[in-house]
């Protein structure tokens, strides 16, 4: 559904992506993990438009998206999230959730029956009338997802959703992710939280200094040497290794 | 001119707001006075021009009132009712509201042409004359409006009378002057003058030579000394507010530019002493065709010791504020009545010639009092003088500047 | 008229001199404190008349007043900006507008209640001494402008770059946060930058009011064009300010001179909205929002 | 509409209390008053478009009133166009006008001050054309021909006039209302928040903007029309002086600016304390308006939300305290 | 030295921080660890004067701060180098220096740049350059290096080793235990676990506004539920 071939972006001196290159097959959850810092919101922030690649492209369902406005290639049915979660301050939930609902209902009824619709399948319908700024941070991520799903994309780019969750709380958003996907849609998420991307996803990619070290399974990929390290920090791989052995 | 709030303004203007724009009537039942309007701008961009004229009606008004008030009337007192126009239309049209409230029976005003038709409009609904002290633009006798006085003249009839005795003057002087150069600001009075001027000119063998607009604030007047000094013109007829008229006159001395003469027409500085005052060089036999009173008058001497006490410039807006409340007593003295339409009545019969100004018997048709006239002044030394028509001259016109 | 083009662009970039002067204590605040400050217009004629009245009341040359001056605008600005822009404002750009435009009101009112609006100028001996340069008569009060103001916008850089107190001002403008945690005060760095603000404006008061006059209203004739320069040299940049200055001078003078004096003030505009437009941030601007 | 408070319901009632009383008190300096009042909170609504729902606050909306003004008088003057039509034409001109500013401005991506600052060089720059060429009259300006009558939209009657103007305000707001009801509004709102979220979420940016202003300038448009059927006279620094700018920002900010009653009341609210300003101080020229300024300062410290913000404190219905706007 | 003791803290109704307490003695190094988002930024925040605190209180040296303006705490002896750095980026290499001993008596400004000359030597080879033109690694020298300029007792480090190599890492390590060599001590906040716990005498971990561990940093290292909560393992 989504192929990045050899993306590369530098800011000033620093290049912050390289040559990185990944595969998205339709129906799935794709993992992209790595340390702070390490290039993975660059990757969103391109795949979806915000900013040019220096190289390489972006393809969505067979067709070039490289450089194309985040707009439009929302309107062909891929969204990305914010990892900071800003509702728009002024409109309710139910609101917020309509502004992605007009995308494709230009109808203030049709788009807020189908933001309630959203709402309620997320689990918010005793909060659609309140105002978003009230919501607390767990709100805001459903909020955020929610408004996503409303304009009907069919790939969701989820940058960080986890982030700042307390465990039942990630738990939740892990079992409505998993129930959008049954519904049919497509996920490629930026995570922190090993755990949480261990049990949704069948595949992640690794991002270190702005370059692909790894990629598989997840739970290969913690056993990777190089995942370890850069996770953990230099050393940490050879001490897990004693550990086994003693 | 000092404005002082005491105590008991405060504590009457506390309720004022509901008294006097509620219930209008109360005020009016105070006996042996009779309202009369000044409508000026007294804050924003013409405040100064503002608020000399309303100093000029409020002398007229003392001297007035000290001769006795309105004897037709029992010597009712003229109580003046004076409301800022702020520099804008808008407001000079809702003042016009307050003006009626209080019951004033007509008003003068208002300094510019766009706040003169604002006022005038809006008076019309109230059959409340305005007599205007400065108006020069013609629309505004032009609009069939009854309550429109237009007591001096407007920029048509300033431009010819300059003319008249521009001829005068270049005849008695051998024809010196051959080319000359306008410099005009570039709103209604001055660019109407500047087409008149281009017009007639020719008519008297000066060929126009250079004619240049400029904005009001305008900053730098170096250019224009320059073109002015490059056209070669033997005249300059400036026409243009009292900042741009001061910074003019020293580009000119600066850029060194040799004229015969500077020949103003309503020229916001040239009979204004303050300007003289403070240019004393620069001034020197510059002249100017513009509103000014006749000096040798009883009236006029007062008013001149009058501003003089008040340490205030005698300029044209204070004389011409004076004159129109002149004019609004005469008729109320006339009519006997503070009815509004009456005053209609009264003022477009009018005759009155007892006024400050250099006029003949006023005679208002359509509007426009066909026997007000510009006089031409002169400075020198430290005065004005003036200089045009004869019967009132004050001084013999020097004419063209002498060589240094 | 080509021989006038020579002088024409002499004495553009004298009158160029003039708004760069006014404009250098503008770009100052806009660079650092990020706020538009509309009260600066009104600010420059409260300057003119205390120079007026020192030169009336005390006979003081208005050169001679610049050491008396603009202490008392740093003073002022210091007071405006700690006192009331920044504790009324409560941090809302929207707020310093309205607080600033309230400001420009009360100046300018009070100016016309106390002090009529009356049009004012010195009288100097010096009035109309020119200085020949290039076969143009160059008024002197405007050459001396000139020198001052290409003397100043260096100085106040050098003040900038070289001083304790400067390099406050330009952390504080350039990364808020860092500035804190090196123990810098941020009120007190803007309210200082504020009052450098004002007394460039005093200063430009003081070389303005030998070739000028003063009226309440006088600060209005200005204020657009030290807008416009601030934006066309690039915001906070003081250099830029001081070529921005000079370069919209000598447009206004020559536009004035080939399309007539009403449209010579278009030329401003027009540059201005092409600069806003193929580079925002300015002439010498480094960064555009 | 929904109000959130009986606080703001309360404002409400009062200011639409206040414009009815008008008609009871049959005073001409009220209903002139409020008549100017109302032609000011049109161009407040205008602003309200784009500065209160967009974000995008706006210096120079003279530039907008003006071209409305300056279109229909054109017309009318140097054409001899009907008057209705020309009014028609001044909406539209406005609407042109606002479209090219913001079409040029957000091109190049211009926020916050910067934006601010165009707009007012805009507004500037159509100043000094209008008083620089003929067919705007020069500085001399351009008057309508005094002929009363429905056709030439000149009705001395003020009570008649006041009507007009109460309905065109209605519209205005019930369009506001409409518009913060749709999904255009809620786009606006959207980008106001967080452009780069909107973007996100397949919002044309650029377009929504310029069409803010398109909207914003047909509403400006509106009022500079309306302004020279009123006065029959207009100049470059009557229509597009920076007076009309300031007055249509600081309505919709003390009032509460992105709420559909924000811009008028707090228009008259500024308007009535204007007034009585000059009414405590009768006799000082120009005190009256430090003493508003000084109001006006500790408005903006009092009120950060506006007049409707603050109403919204008083009275909630539900006992959540929430910081909603109306 | 440092005692925190209570706090709760957030932004506007949010809630971040739930009651947190937390020691740093004199010439210690502390580190505190934690994923994304769990507020160990709003607690920085707290300690060096820029969020006032819904309830606890924040003391050192004995005094209590919270309440302070920035610029106060900073002359107090605690220098904070952020996250992000929030260097001067136009500001030259020196003038970044010295304006870390803004609050400082210039007579010893000479001194300290001297020491932190030979702290930094990469530092010291650029000085008259622009700390803009600095790499991501150097940038963070630079940024401690101001802040030791203001000769702290407490040097609170957020994320030092964000976005550098794996070579710098291990610079910036060695730099940290040489500058608490020096008797200064220092609050470590991290997500490198292994050099942090390496380095550290004593670690908390945040999660959710509340500390989950805390103890001596070799403990911590042994412990499963750390790896557990960093790599789901």
């Amino acid at each position: 559904m989504l192929e990045v071939r050899n993306l590369s972006k530098s800011f000033g001196g620093l290049q912050a992506v390289s040559d990185v290159s990944l595969d998205v097959p339709e129906g799935s959850i794709v993992g992209l993990l790595g340390p702070n810092g390490a290039g993975k919101t660059t990757c969103f922030t391109m795949i979806a438009g915000f900013t040019k690649p220096n190289a390489g492209s972006v393809t969505f369902e067979g067709k070039d998206i490289t450089g194309l406005p985040p707009h439009q290639i929302c309107a062909r049915g891929m969204i990305r999230t914010f990892q900071i979660v800003q509702p728009f301050a002024g409109l309710t939930v139910q609101e917020n959730i309509a502004v992605g609902a007009y995308l494709h209902h230009h109808e203030r009824q049709e788009a807020m029956a189908l933001a309630r619709d959203v709402g309620k399948r997320l689990g918010m319908g005793n909060m659609l009338d309140r105002p978003a700024s009230s919501l607390t941070i767990a709100g805001r991520k459903r909020l955020e997802l929610a408004r996503a799903l409303a304009t009907g994309a069919k790939l969701l780019l989820l940058d960080e959703v986890m982030a700042g969750l307390i465990p039942s709380e990630i738990n939740e958003i892990v079992g409505i992710i998993r129930q959008i996907r049954e519904e049919g849609h497509t996920f490629l998420m930026i995570e922190h939280v090993m755990q949480a991307v261990m049990s949704l996803a069948e595949t992640a990619y690794v991002l270190n200094q702005g370059k692909l070290i790894a990629h598989g399974p997840p739970r290969d990929l913690v056993k990777d040497a190089s995942v370890v390290e850069a996770y953990l920090g230099h050393g940490a791989a050879a001490r897990l290794q004693d550990e086994h052995h003693a | 001119m000092n404005f002082r709030i005491d105590r008991r303004d405060l504590l009457k203007a506390s309720g004022a707001l509901a008294v006097t724009l509620a219930t209008p009537s109360i005020l009016r039942a105070q006996g042996a006075t009779v309202k009369v309007g000044v409508l000026e701008p007294l804050t924003g961009n013409l405040a100064y021009n503002g608020t000399q004229s309303a100093a000029g009606a409020k002398f007229a008004a003392d001297k007035i009132n000290a001769a006795g008030g309105i004897k037709s009337m029992n010597g009712a007192q003229i109580e003046l009712v004076v409301v800022d126009a702020q520099s804008r239309p808008e407001v000079a049209a809702s003042s016009v509201d307050t003006l009626a409230q209080a019951g004033v029976v007509a008003f003068t005003g208002a300094t510019a042409s766009a706040l003169g038709l604002a006022s005038s409009q809006a008076a019309a609904k109230y059959d409340l004359a305005q007599v205007f002290s400065i108006g020069t633009a013609e629309n505004i006798v032009q609009r069939g409006l009854p309550n429109v006085f237009r007591f001096t003249p407007g920029v048509n009839k300033c431009t010819s009378v300059a003319l008249e005795n521009l001829k005068l003057l270049n005849e008695g002087a051998g024809n010196v002057v051959k080319t000359a150069a306008i410099v005009h600001e570039d709103g209604p009075f001055g660019s109407n003058m500047a087409k008149i001027m281009a017009a007639e000119l020719p008519k008297q063998g000066i060929e126009v030579v250079e004619t240049i607009s400029h904005p009001t604030p305008h900053r730098d007047f170096s250019n224009i000394a320059l073109r002015v000094k490059a056209s070669k013109a033997d005249i300059l007829i400036p026409s243009n507010y009292i900042n741009e008229y001061t910074l003019m006159a020293r580009s000119l001395r600066q850029q060194r530019v040799e004229l015969k003469a500077i020949y103003s027409i309503l020229g916001g500085a040239a009979s204004n002493i303050k300007f003289v005052r403070e240019n004393q060089e620069v001034a020197q036999y510059v002249m100017d065709c513009n509103h000014w009173y006749d000096p040798n008058k009883e009236d006029s001497k007062a008013l001149a010791a009058a501003a003089s006490a008040a340490g205030l410039d005698l300029t044209y807006d204070v004389m011409v504020s004076y004159a129109t409340v002149q004019v609004i007593a005469d008729s109320l003295e006339r009519s006997g009545s503070d009815d509004r339409k009456k005053m209609l009545e009264a003022l477009a019969a009018s005759t009155f010639d007892q006024s400050i100004m250099p006029y003949g018997p006023t005679k208002f048709v359509n509007g426009d009092n066909v026997n007000s006239r510009p006089v031409n002044t002169q400075i020198r030394g430290e005065k004005i003088e003036l200089v045009f028509p004869k019967e009132f001259a004050s001084a013999e016109p020097v004419f063209p500047i002498p060589a240094k | 008229m080509s021989s006038l083009i020579l002088p024409a662009v002499l004495s553009g970039l004298m009158m160029g001199a003039v708004y760069a002067l006014i404009a250098l204590g503008l770009t100052l605040i806009y660079g650092v404190l990020h706020i538009i400050n509309f009260a600066h217009g009104s600010l420059l004629m409260l300057a003119l008349f205390a120079v007026y009245f020192l030169n009336f009341y005390l006979g003081i040359d208005p050169y001679l007043a610049i050491p008396i001056v603009l202490p008392v605008f740093f003073a002022l600005g210091y007071a405006l900006q700690r006192g009331l822009i920044s504790p009324m404002s409560s941090g809302s750009e929207q707020n310093v507008l309205l607080i600033t435009l309230a400001l420009s009101m009360i100046i300018d009112n009070l100016a016309l209640y106390f002090w009529t609006s009356n049009t004012r100028s010195v009288d100097i001996p010096y009035a109309y001494d020119t200085v020949e340069i290039l076969g143009a008569f160059l008024p002197l009060g405007r050459v001396i402008a000139f020198g001052a103001a290409l003397a100043a916008a260096p100085l106040l850089w050098l003040f900038m770059a070289h001083t304790r107190t400067g390099s406050a001002i330009r952390a504080v403008a350039i990364e808020k946060r860092g500035a804190e945690l090196v123990g810098i005060d941020v009120n007190h760095t803007y309210a200082v930058c504020f009052g450098i603000g004002t007394a460039c404006v005093a200063l430009a008061a003081c070389l303005l009011l030998p070739t000028f006059y003063v009226t309440p209203q006088v600060g209005y004739t200005f204020v657009l064009v030290a807008f416009t320069t601030v934006v066309l040299g690039g915001m906070g940049s003081l250099l830029g300010a001081l070529i921005a200055g000079l370069l919209l001078g000598v447009i206004e003078s020559l536009c004035g001179l080939f399309l007539g004096e009403s449209l010579g003030q278009i030329g401003i505009f027009v540059a201005f909205i092409l600069i806003l437009l193929f580079k925002p941030s300015g002439l010498l601007g480094k960064v555009g929002r | 509409m929904k109000l959130q408070s009986a606080g703001q319901i309360a404002l409400v009632v009062a200011a639409c209390a206040y414009l009815l009383s008008v008609y009871l008190m049959s005073s001409p300096v009220w209903i002139g008053f409020t008549i100017n009042a109302l032609i000011v909170a049109i161009i407040a609504l205008s602003w309200n478009i784009t500065g209160g729902f967009g974000g995008m606050s706006s210096f120079g909306h003279a530039a907008l009133y003006g071209t409305g003004a300056y279109a229909s008088a054109i017309l009318q003057v140097q054409f001899g166009v009907n008057a209705w039509i020309a009014f028609g034409f001044g909406i539209i001109a406005g609407a042109a006008m606002g479209g090219f500013i913001g079409a040029l401005a957000f091109r190049y991506g211009l926020k916050g001050s910067y934006f601010a600052l165009v707009t007012l060089a805009f507004a500037e720059v159509l100043r000094i054309c209008a008083s620089s060429f003929a067919i705007t009259g020069g500085g001399s300006g351009l008057q309508l021909r005094l002929d009363p009558g429905v056709g030439t939209l000149q009705f001395p009657d003020r009570t008649v006039f006041y009507t007009i103007l109460l309905v065109v305000v209605a519209l205005v707001m019930l369009l506001t209302l409409l518009i913060k009801k749709s999904r255009f509004g809620a786009y606006l709102v959207a980008i106001r928040e967080n452009e780069d979220a909107a973007r996100a979420l397949g919002i044309d940016t650029y377009k929504i903007k310029v069409q803010a202003m398109v909207i914003s300038g047909a509403f400006g448009g509106l009022a500079g029309a309306l302004y020279l059927q009123l006065f029959l006279f207009i100049d470059s620094t009557v229509v597009y002086g920076s007076a009309v700018s300031i007055e249509a920002l600081i309505g919709p900010i003390i009032g509460g600016a992105g709420t559909v009653w924000g811009p008028l009341i707090g228009t008259l609210g500024l308007h009535l304390l204007s007034e009585g300003a000059k009414h405590l101080l009768p006799n000082a020229p120009g005190l009256n308006f430090v003493l508003y300024a000084i109001v006006l300062i500790c408005a903006v410290r009092l009120l950060p939300r506006g007049l409707m913000g603050l109403a919204a404190l008083f009275g909630t219905f539900n006992s959540r305290k929430d910081d909603d706007h109306a | 030295m440092l005692e925190i003791s209570g706090i709760q803290a957030g932004y506007g109704s949010m809630a971040v921080l739930q009651g947190l307490d937390l020691q740093v003695k004199a010439g210690e190094i502390v580190a505190l660890l934690g994923s994304n988002g769990v507020g160990k930024t709003t607690l920085n925040n707290v300690i060096s004067g820029f969020i006032r605190p819904t309830a606890g209180s924040v003391s050192f040296k004995g005094e209590v701060i919270n309440g302070r303006k920035p610029s106060e705490i900073v002359a107090a002896g605690i220098a904070q180098v952020p996250e992000g750095r929030k260097i001067f980026p136009n500001l030259t290499i020196r003038e970044n220096l010295r304006l870390g001993a803004y609050r400082r008596a210039t007579a010893r400004v000479e001194q300290n740049f001297e020491r932190v000359c030979t702290i930094f030597p990469r530092l010291k080879e650029r000085l008259g350059q622009s700390a803009g033109t600095l790499s991501g690694g150097e940038q963070q020298m630079l940024a401690i290096g101001r802040g030791m300029m203001s000769e702290p007792d407490l040097l609170i480090l957020d994320e030092p080793s964000l976005g550098l190599s794996p070579l710098m890492v291990e610079e910036m390590f060695a730099l940290i235990t040489k500058i608490n060599a020096d008797g200064v001590a220092v609050l470590l906040v991290e997500q490198n676990v292994m050099q942090s716990l390496g380095v550290a005498k004593r670690a908390y971990v945040l999660e959710q506004g509340r500390f989950v561990m805390q103890g001596e940093a070799a403990t911590l290292l042994a412990d499963p539920q750390l790896r557990q909560a960093y790599l789901g393992m």
